[in-house]
């Protein structure tokens, strides 16, 4: 499987996220360009953190401008796995490729730390190497991370099991039922507040986020 | 552009003493530098240069009391940064760097703006920042009014940082009266590098161009390098200069593509400068001075933001997020294209000439002709008195004083519950401590601790500096801040490597505030010398005072150490119960 | 020609923001206030010769000022100086 | 009784988010936009019985929602619905 991490000016976590995916992982993985028009030949799409287009307007509002985002849409609708995490969760909420919006956290103030979550969904191709319910801890980074959604959606979300990672002690930013992560409802798209590419090696403490992208990179039977 | 005043005019009304140049420093450049009156605009540019901000008139006699080479310094002071050699070819970068007054006037934008600042000095060098560090002193948190400049100076910090993707690891936050009207913000900035794309700030090569690129140039902080030399005082909180407003967006973009440019075109390039502190006069002829070449610059080539800018305001501004480059003859156009792909504008606005002359257009007009060095070389240093202050001396005459605890258990509590010494999380969580996936020890331990990938190495680094140690004793003080800063990286694993630091301090003019500037140093230079930690780039804020009330002495140390494996960092946090408690030393 | 584009949360949503901005106020001791809300707003101008200035400013708010999951928006064409 | 009250850079102060904006406009394909400031505004609501509600916005802006360091404000009291 051959993946994109798309860096858009501003992206900050592009480096960490291919180093947990082409170093740690030892995947098949490239850097493209916001500016690209075509992602022929990639297999899926990651989508890092940071501040795209500085969050001047509102968090990942801008970057879903970007040329190469007319191919991310096409490879998402396609069923090609997609994942974004914190700014890149933003941008795909703006984009339209899930559902719902990111405020400024309740507590109006940046947060980084190491929260628990609650794996909720472990049938996704993103998860299915946790155990359902399995409780783990990653860290978040980012000051527009509260998750709202209108309480149709909100229903819709849960019935249909796309809630993927709630917060499991603390809600850090106020975000709705405590939602961290979500897909789409073909289940190819995942974003997510926390940052399991940063935890993928032990000498920085923590390894939970490993599976995740081990599952992406070793479909499940299932799939 | 008609120049303000007549040469005649600003020797008969003395605009200059406004500016902070003083009658003699005036007499000097008229009499021996130029043999005749400054214009208004060269006039505006001696007062930034000659600044203390700018040339450290009164703190370079004490600033050379620091040793500051060793076998591994590859750099010392006087470039934007200190290099050090940490083998296999690489090399670690970093400075240290006072933004108290703007910070004291807008805590928010004067935060942010001090990181911006300081991480141009590390990536101009052609390093890529990798971490940061501050050091922070308040007034007491006992009013509404010092708690929101408390949350917004840890916010201007954190977002500047965090949009920058360069995680804060280690700092430091004390509370103390005497900061109340004067806040201290230091920030520090690492960058790691190979040797290989060293760069240097300068400029030389007849014919070569001057590029500026980045943000356009505004009425930003006109004067900011004086303002930043002057005491502070409340009736004056209207005149104060407009205030910079970072834009940390631009800085990431303008890092990306100085970065690219400098690894894989360095040929291109003769030199690279950041424009801080009196803006492009102190960049652009700083690079002239040290490679010793003339320049010739047309201002009105100058991205400006605001109409009828004067030729003083264009070159002094502060805008922020702005470079110069000297970029070798016929590479003009490969330049643009790099930062072109960042969709940010480079432009030529001047040359490289022959002699040693710099000289400006502004509007078609000649507005400066002056021998470059005269600006940046030919600086009066100015020897200051100094006094022993009077409570020392009665402090000596004094009786020792005896602690008198009666419940350890209830002093212990207090301690616990001060400002200074209680949990700083509530600070440090607002700055993104993991990007780049390196940090192996974060914020709340003795130093942060980075790997540097792909080796088994590790980087320890440190802020530390205690103002009421200094203000009791000058130079046991200074010692302290250094014994306390290796002890931090001693502590993980790592050997001390080098020094930077910020020489935070009231009005040198005051006698006993210059005894403590000279004596504080003397301490902080023996205990370089002891660790071998030259002190490889710094600064120095004065004048920190407000309504005639000084600062403690508070010199602040930024230590880097080395750690050659890392499987042997230690944690400080206690690891299993039953294990001995020791306690080393005396 | 200037156009001012109001945001806002929608009524539904909750603005933390405004809360404490509203107890900040309380403390500086204006207890007349009984609420605060929080908007941004955005002055953009348009060349003179822009023609249909009302649809482009639609647009923009549509495409990009304003996030409907969350936010609406109002408008006004402001007098010229 | 509800008063609006807009807060804005000083002139002189470099506005990042307004140019980013417009930057952005323009990709979009709205050429004719020269200009976009970016500002905040508040919607502050008086108890009816209030006296003297614009004395009391005016100590309201100046202690807590304007930075005369780089910002300035005007306001607005809004017409009951
Ligand atoms: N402003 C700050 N930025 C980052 N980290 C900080 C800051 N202030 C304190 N810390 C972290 O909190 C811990 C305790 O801080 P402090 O009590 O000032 O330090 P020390 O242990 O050096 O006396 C240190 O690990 C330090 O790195």
């Amino acid at each position: 499987m051959k993946l994109a991490v798309i860096v858009f000016p501003g992206s900050n976590c592009d480096l960490d996220l291919y180093e947990a995916l082409h170093t740690v992982c030892g995947a098949d993985v490239e850097y493209v360009s916001h500016k690209a028009t075509s992602l022929a030949g990639f297999d899926g799409v990651m989508i890092p953190g940071g501040f795209s287009y500085g969050d001047y307007l509102r968090a990942g509002a801008i970057a879903r401008f970007a040329p190469v985002m007319k191919e991310v849409i096409r490879l998402a609708k396609a069923g090609a796995p997609v994942f974004g995490t914190c700014n890149g969760f933003q941008i795909l909420t703006e984009a339209g490729l899930l559902p719902g919006a990111l405020k400024k956290n309740d507590s109006q103030q940046f947060v980084c730390k190491t929260v628990a979550l609650e794996v909720v969904n472990n049938q996704t191709r993103f998860t299915h190497q946790y155990t359902a319910h399995e409780r783990i801890n990653l860290p978040i980074a980012h000051a527009d991370g509260s998750f709202y959604a209108d309480q149709a959606t909100l229903d819709q979300l849960e019935a249909n099991g796309q809630v993927v990672f709630r917060y499991a002690e603390e809600n850090p930013n106020g975000s709705l039922n405590n939602i961290a992560g979500i897909t789409n409802a073909a289940g190819n798209v995942l974003g997510m507040m926390p940052h399991p590419e940063r935890a993928v090696e032990a000498i920085l403490g923590n390894t939970d986020g490993l599976r995740l992208f081990k599952s992406l990179l070793t479909p499940a039977a299932a799939d | 552009m008609k120049q303000a005043m007549t040469p005649e005019e600003i020797k008969a009304q003395k605009p200059y003493l406004d500016w902070s140049l003083s009658e003699r420093e005036y007499n000097y450049i008229a009499e021996e530098l130029l043999g005749r009156l400054p214009n208004y605009t060269e006039t505006g540019l001696y007062s930034a240069m000659w600044s203390e901000h700018c040339s450290y008139k009164k703190s370079k006699p004490v600033l050379r009391l620091f040793p500051n080479k060793n076998a591994r310094v590859l750099q010392g002071p006087g470039e934007g940064a200190g290099v050090v050699d940490i083998d296999d070819g690489q090399a670690v970068v970093f400075k240290a760097e006072s933004h108290n007054h703007p910070s004291t006037v807008e805590p928010y934008q004067g935060a942010a703006t001090g990181v911006g600042g300081i991480l141009r000095d590390i990536f101009s060098m052609g390093a890529r920042p990798i971490a940061s560090l501050d050091s922070l002193h308040f007034g007491e948190l006992d009013n509404p009014t010092m708690k929101m400049k408390v949350q917004d100076t840890v916010k201007g910090i954190g977002d500047y940082g965090n949009c920058m993707g360069i995680p804060t690891i280690a700092g430091e936050t004390t509370f103390d009266p005497c900061y109340s009207g004067n806040l201290l913000v230091n920030a520090m900035s690492v960058g790691l590098m190979d040797q290989k794309h060293l760069q240097k700030g300068t400029a030389n090569g007849i014919g070569n161009a001057v590029m500026y690129v980045g943000a356009k140039t505004g009425r930003d902080g006109i004067h900011g390098a004086t303002f930043a030399s002057a005491d502070f005082s409340d009736e004056n909180a209207t005149q104060r200069s407009a205030v910079q407003v970072g834009d940390p967006f631009m800085e990431k973009l303008l890092m990306e593509a100085c970065l690219e440019l400098i690894e894989q075109h360095a040929d291109w390039l003769v030199g690279i400068q950041d424009m801080g502190a009196a803006g492009i006069v102190s960049s652009s002829a700083e690079m002239a001075s040290e490679g010793q070449a003339g320049m010739e610059l047309n201002l009105d080539l100058v991205p400006q933001r605001e109409p009828n800018m004067s030729a003083y305001e264009i070159m002094l501004s502060e805008s922020q997020e702005r470079m110069l480059l000297c970029v070798v003859k016929g590479h003009e156009a490969d330049v643009q294209a790099i930062f072109k792909n960042y969709d940010l504008e480079a432009v030529v606005i001047g040359r490289i000439t022959a002699g040693h002359d710099y000289v400006l257009y502004h509007d078609g007009q000649e507005v400066c002709h002056i021998p470059v060095s005269t600006l940046t070389d030919d600086v009066l240093e100015e020897a200051s008195e100094e006094r022993e202050p009077a409570r020392l001396k009665a402090a000596k005459q004094a009786p020792a004083w005896v602690p008198g605890i009666k419940d350890a258990g209830a002093t212990l509590r207090q301690l616990l519950a001060q400002s200074t010494i209680a949990d700083k999380s509530v600070f440090f969580e607002q700055y993104d401590s993991m990007v780049r996936t390196s940090t192996v020890v974060g914020p709340g331990s003795d130093a942060g601790v980075l790997r540097v990938r792909g080796t088994r190495k590790g980087l320890a680094m440190t802020t530390d500096g205690n103002g009421r140690f200094v203000y009791l004793d000058p130079e046991i003080g200074g010692k302290m801040a250094l014994t306390e800063a290796a002890a931090n990286l001693i502590a993980t694993g790592a050997e001390p490597l080098a020094i930077t630091d910020c020489l935070n301090y009231g009005d040198p003019t005051d006698p006993e505030i210059f005894w403590e500037l000279h004596h504080s140093v003397m301490g902080m230079a023996e205990a370089c010398r002891v660790f071998d930690t030259p002190v490889i780039s710094g600064n120095v804020s004065l004048y920190n005072e407000n309504n005639g009330q000084a600062i403690h002495p508070t010199p602040m140390v930024g230590m880097v150490g080395l750690i050659k494996n890392l499987d042997r960092v230690i944690p400080m946090a206690a690891q299993h119960a039953g294990d001995a408690v020791y306690l080393l030393g005396q | 020609m200037k156009v001012r584009i109001f945001v806002t949360y929608k009524q539904s949503v909750f603005d933390p923001q405004g809360e404490t901005i509203k107890d900040a106020i309380h403390a500086l001791g204006h207890q007349g206030v009984t609420g605060v809300t929080v908007g941004k707003f955005f002055d953009v101008t348009f060349a003179p010769e822009t023609t249909d200035v009302e649809a482009a400013v639609q647009a923009i708010a549509d495409q990009l000022l304003v996030n409907f999951n969350m936010e609406t928006y109002t408008y006004q064409v402001m007098e010229e100086k």
